[in-house]
């Protein structure tokens, strides 16, 4: 069940995504962590980050909106509270890094880079970047491309640059960040969407949007890993609405290395490990002989596989 | 806290579109402390997708108790169960009720279903030797509860059963009255209700503490959807999930 | 219960959208047509369109994805033997155009220019260029401004440009075509995403990708009508996983002028009119005199009215 | 073709994760032909989203009735209904076999659930003069259904009832025996059966309906979904919902 991602050896292709799966010690009394492919920690900020006002959270059909606002710790109480258990876990610890200037992104993962016991660093460019006005880094694909040149240098360990789904061509953002050196690409993060109260006439969420997580959005995440596969050699993280191994299958065929189980750990913590041995029950029933087969497996007819065609 | 899949054993009606489910989870029924909620998977597909949170309303030998209301596609659900079904239920969660304070009266002040937790409560209550007065809010009487309570004072929107009044103004005035024996005051209800029980409590120096409720995403501190605005403090907010639910009202930045 | 579409009245806010009501003859027997505010008919092109291979429909959490091909009758064929039916409607009729080169967009509007009966035109530009290899005119601005600018001169009728969501910034294409004369934008079109047959290790649309559509993606729509509606003066149409009155409330609150329904119809077809109905009972319950007051009526407090921001 | 919210009669076990749900729908009952199809949508809200296409099995007085199995989401909410319950159907829907074409016999061929069809199909010979010879397959002896049906001949993949191979197999079998008067085939079940069935009746000149599945939005018309390739005409494909379920054998293009 081993797969790789840059220098990294995962043991199984499965992590919990970034903000879903808190700092790791949360559900130890629920979970087996160490029975997980890997962890990625919440986003990490230079300063700790209180988070936006409530309502951060609204259902919608087989999905959810958050706007959570980056709460979290920051890299100093991380490094002093939350790494030395992560530390004790035999599974990879993947540091999530968001910030609001590219040299908070340099200065949180210099810092990280001074500790033992991260495996790897990803890149949360979801983020509002403040000198353009808080305009998105991942929505600039400049942006993106300089984000990762600066970060290069500063570390050996495998550099993920977890992409955003709202851009018109997530291809082009794949192929600037392997161009700059980084070693894998993860995607997609929450997909830009809305909810109104008809009756109160406002938005539900504080922030009026908010990031679409979930089932819902599992066909626009397989469509941009396949678009990304399609652009770039480097491996590829899958990730949006898993919920069952054969979810986490679909991802891999269209291209993915490994995975990400998100908004599906609220559900059930343990849903990255019952993923994980539904890989394996099912690799072994398909006669699949290593899952890192699957990566790029999908069939596809040389007839349709063009991207656009008529709908 | 576990994660198990736990047989009903009876839905009785107990008021309109208000239901008692029983649960036989013994695992839960032995530990749980008032004021913990459970998290409730309705279906095993993505609609609705998340839990549901529930106080629990009672134990019974083996079986747990939630008390609930029909308010939207979850609940419809939980209401359409028959014995023998498996529920999915995360729990027990939240930070319960300080029954072990210094105090002689608890004064449980329930509006709508905010009544959830009393029942377990007046239960561990009962075992020490400690008063109980119960005060309960509804919009009108076919909504109030009184079972498994003690010493009930009711107040009513409309004027159908007790005080007509909201239940904080029932409350404040037996508070007033001085005839509560060192009492300390645990709200649960809507929150503008517990803003205004809050106010009270701080007016009149009685201490009060408040169980909250919130959307929820995973009731377990790891999805920080569930904030509320604290006063004082080094940090802004607090999680309802696993901060409180319970929080003493005085240090809760009501909106 | 009027709205107006630049010079086009609809007696209620409730469109069916192309593609998910045919040429408006196939549901008379289920739904009273007149009661929709309009029609909007299934995507005419220059000749007539066979469609794509099967599988062109899979269903996905709450949603479902097409691939259509744009399969229909041509717009000489819609001309003879659909518009006649749809003269004898009351309601209003808007003709949807699709073409795979500018020419043929011009084309197709000059054709039905000719004829009586027709309301409006709804362009859409979710299409391939094939000048372009096949990317979809919708998703580059200059495209989508230059199809406006040659259209325009064509018709006094208002012209309503169909926009995708598959791109970074849609208030910048609502901009551009408001900037050549179009007289309303509608949105949305489809999502793309995909979906796989893990066993089979195929995709399960014969083309591949496919268009998500439904209550999926109705917080995607939401997000994409506000963020035009900050963009642009002229009028909104409103599109995606509308099921009920309340969804089309949203829509307007965030912006829209009118609604469509698209999907829903495939469970119902008298969707559009339950929705219409439910909308004037709404009204009224909540003391709304007419329902364009509601349109754009969202109350946001400044505190958080940026679009983007930390999630 | 109508919608209609029908009241759940009864639904009854006919075997492995198989059920026949009978439904109140007098207008539905009085008028549905044999292939056609009502669609069903299984839950009030978005999951699943769309309906879901079954023929009529049998209709018994003002009752319809449908015979499935349990595939996914949609047929397990089916496989839950209780007598009463409220099931929304669009139909009659797509166009029926011709019984009333010039044959003698009627030789119906049913893969797996593709026996559903049938038992209406036999209820509309049996009122006219002419044979009916059915041919049923399946995996194994437990998944085949006889009733309501008119000398039944068997085939089995795993040989325990029956001919020991395909049911396609089986009819060539008898047709070319020559025993049967004036045959015309009707067939319903998986494509891989229906392909080999209609290159049979076209090797034996024998005329062939065969009713097609296809995964659909709508089910009548307006989504385009449903596409099958034809053989011969100017158009290249027709929709299964509207144009079919049932299509001349010869026309279709299999894949
Ligand atoms: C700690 C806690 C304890 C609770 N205890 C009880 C109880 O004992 N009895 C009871 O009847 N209800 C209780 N509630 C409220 C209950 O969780 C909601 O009524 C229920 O989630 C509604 O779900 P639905 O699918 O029926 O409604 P929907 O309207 O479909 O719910 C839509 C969304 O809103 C959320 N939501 C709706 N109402 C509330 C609410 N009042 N509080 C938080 N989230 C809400 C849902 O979780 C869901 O995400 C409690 C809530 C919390 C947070
Ligand atoms: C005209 C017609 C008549 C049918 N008659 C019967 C019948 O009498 N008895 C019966 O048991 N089944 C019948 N089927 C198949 C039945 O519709 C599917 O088994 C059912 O839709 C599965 O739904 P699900 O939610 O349980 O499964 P899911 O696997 O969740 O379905 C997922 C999707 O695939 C589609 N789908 C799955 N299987 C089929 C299939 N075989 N054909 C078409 N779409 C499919 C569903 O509609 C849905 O969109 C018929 C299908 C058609 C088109
Ligand atoms: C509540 C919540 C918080 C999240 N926080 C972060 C975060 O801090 N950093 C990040 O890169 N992604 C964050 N994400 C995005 C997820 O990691 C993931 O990319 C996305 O939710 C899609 O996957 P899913 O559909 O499985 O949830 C968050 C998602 C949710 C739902
Ligand atoms: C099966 C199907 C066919 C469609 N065909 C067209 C079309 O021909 N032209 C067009 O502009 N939009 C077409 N659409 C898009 C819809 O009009 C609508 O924009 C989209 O489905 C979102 O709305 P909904 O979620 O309510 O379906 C089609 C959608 C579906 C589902
Ligand atoms: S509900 Fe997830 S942190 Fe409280
Ligand atoms: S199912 Fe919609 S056209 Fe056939």
């Amino acid at each position: 069940m081993q797969v790789h991602i840059g220098s990294l050896t995962l043991r199984n292709p499965v992590l919990a995504a970034s903000g879903t799966f808190g700092y790791g010690d949360e559900c130890k009394e629920l979970v087996d962590v160490n029975g997980l492919g890997g962890i990625v920690t919440k986003s990490l900020s230079l300063k700790p980050r209180d988070g936006n006002p409530p309502a951060r959270i609204v259902e919608t059909a087989s999905g959810m909106l958050n706007s959570i606002g980056l709460a979290n710790v920051g890299v100093d109480r991380f490094i002093a509270e939350k790494l030395p258990y992560l530390r004790t876990l035999s599974t990879a610890v993947i540091a999530n890094i968001a910030a609001s200037t590219v040299d908070e992104y340099c200065a949180v993962l210099s810092l990280l880079e001074a500790q033992e016991g991260i495996g790897a660093y990803e890149i949360n460019v979801s983020c509002p970047n403040v000198k353009e006005g808080g305009l998105s880094f991942g929505t600039n694909v400049a942006m993106t491309a300089q984000i990762t040149r600066r970060l290069r240098p500063l570390t050996k360990k495998p550099l993920i640059l977890k992409l955003t789904p709202n851009v018109t061509n997530v291809g082009e953002f794949a192929r600037a960040v392997e161009g700059e050196g980084a070693d894998a690409v993860s995607l997609i993060n929450t997909v830009v969407g809305m909810a109104v109260d008809a009756r109160k006439k406002s938005p539900k969420l504080s922030t009026v949007t908010g990031g679409l997580s979930g089932p819902a959005i599992k066909p626009i995440a397989l469509a941009k890993v396949y678009e990304a596969s399609k652009a770039v050699k480097i491996p590829l993280i899958g990730i949006g609405g898993i919920m069952t191994a054969e979810d986490a299958v679909e991802f891999l065929l269209v291209g993915a290395s490994a995975v990400q189980v998100g908004t599906a750990n609220f559900i059930d913590p343990a849903t990255g490990l019952t993923v994980a041995t539904g890989m394996a029950r099912w690799c072994e029933q398909q006669g699949v002989a290593r899952v890192a087969d699957l990566t790029g497996a999908l069939e596809v007819s040389t007839e349709f596989s063009v991207l656009r065609t008529w709908l | 806290m576990m994660i198990l899949r736990a047989p009903v054993v009876s839905l009785r009606s107990v008021g309109p579109d208000m239901y008692v489910l029983s649960l036989h989870a013994p695992q839960i029924a032995a530990n749980v402390l008032p004021a913990q909620f459970l998290n409730i998977k309705a279906t095993d597909g993505s609609e609705p997708l998340l839990r549901r949170p529930f106080s629990v309303y009672r134990t019974q030998g083996e079986n747990v108790e939630i008390l609930f209301n029909i308010v939207g596609a979850g609940t419809r659900i939980l209401s359409r169960l028959r014995p023998g079904d498996l529920v999915d239920i995360l729990g027990p969660l939240g930070c319960p009720f300080s029954l072990e304070s210094d105090f002689r009266t608890a004064v449980l002040v329930g509006g709508g279903l905010g009544v959830a937790p009393f029942p377990h409560a007046t239960n561990a209550l009962s075992r020490s030797s400690r008063q109980i007065r119960t005060f309960l809010g509804a919009r009108s009487s076919p909504h109030i509860l009184r079972d498994h309570l003690q010493n009930v004072s009711v107040a009513t929107d409309d004027g159908s059963e007790g005080y007509h009044g909201t239940v904080v103004a029932l409350v404040r005035n037996a508070l007033e009255s001085g005839s509560i024996d060192r009492p300390k005051i645990f709200g649960c209800g809507p929150e503008p209700m517990l803003r205004a029980l809050a106010r009270a409590a701080i007016d009149l120096g009685i201490p009060c503490e408040v169980s909250l409720e919130s959307v929820m995403a995973c009731g377990i501190g790891i999805c920080q959807g569930c904030p509320v605005e604290r006063t004082g403090g080094e940090k802004k907010y607090s999680l309802i999930c696993n901060e409180g639910t319970v929080f003493d009202a005085r240090t809760i930045k009501f909106s």
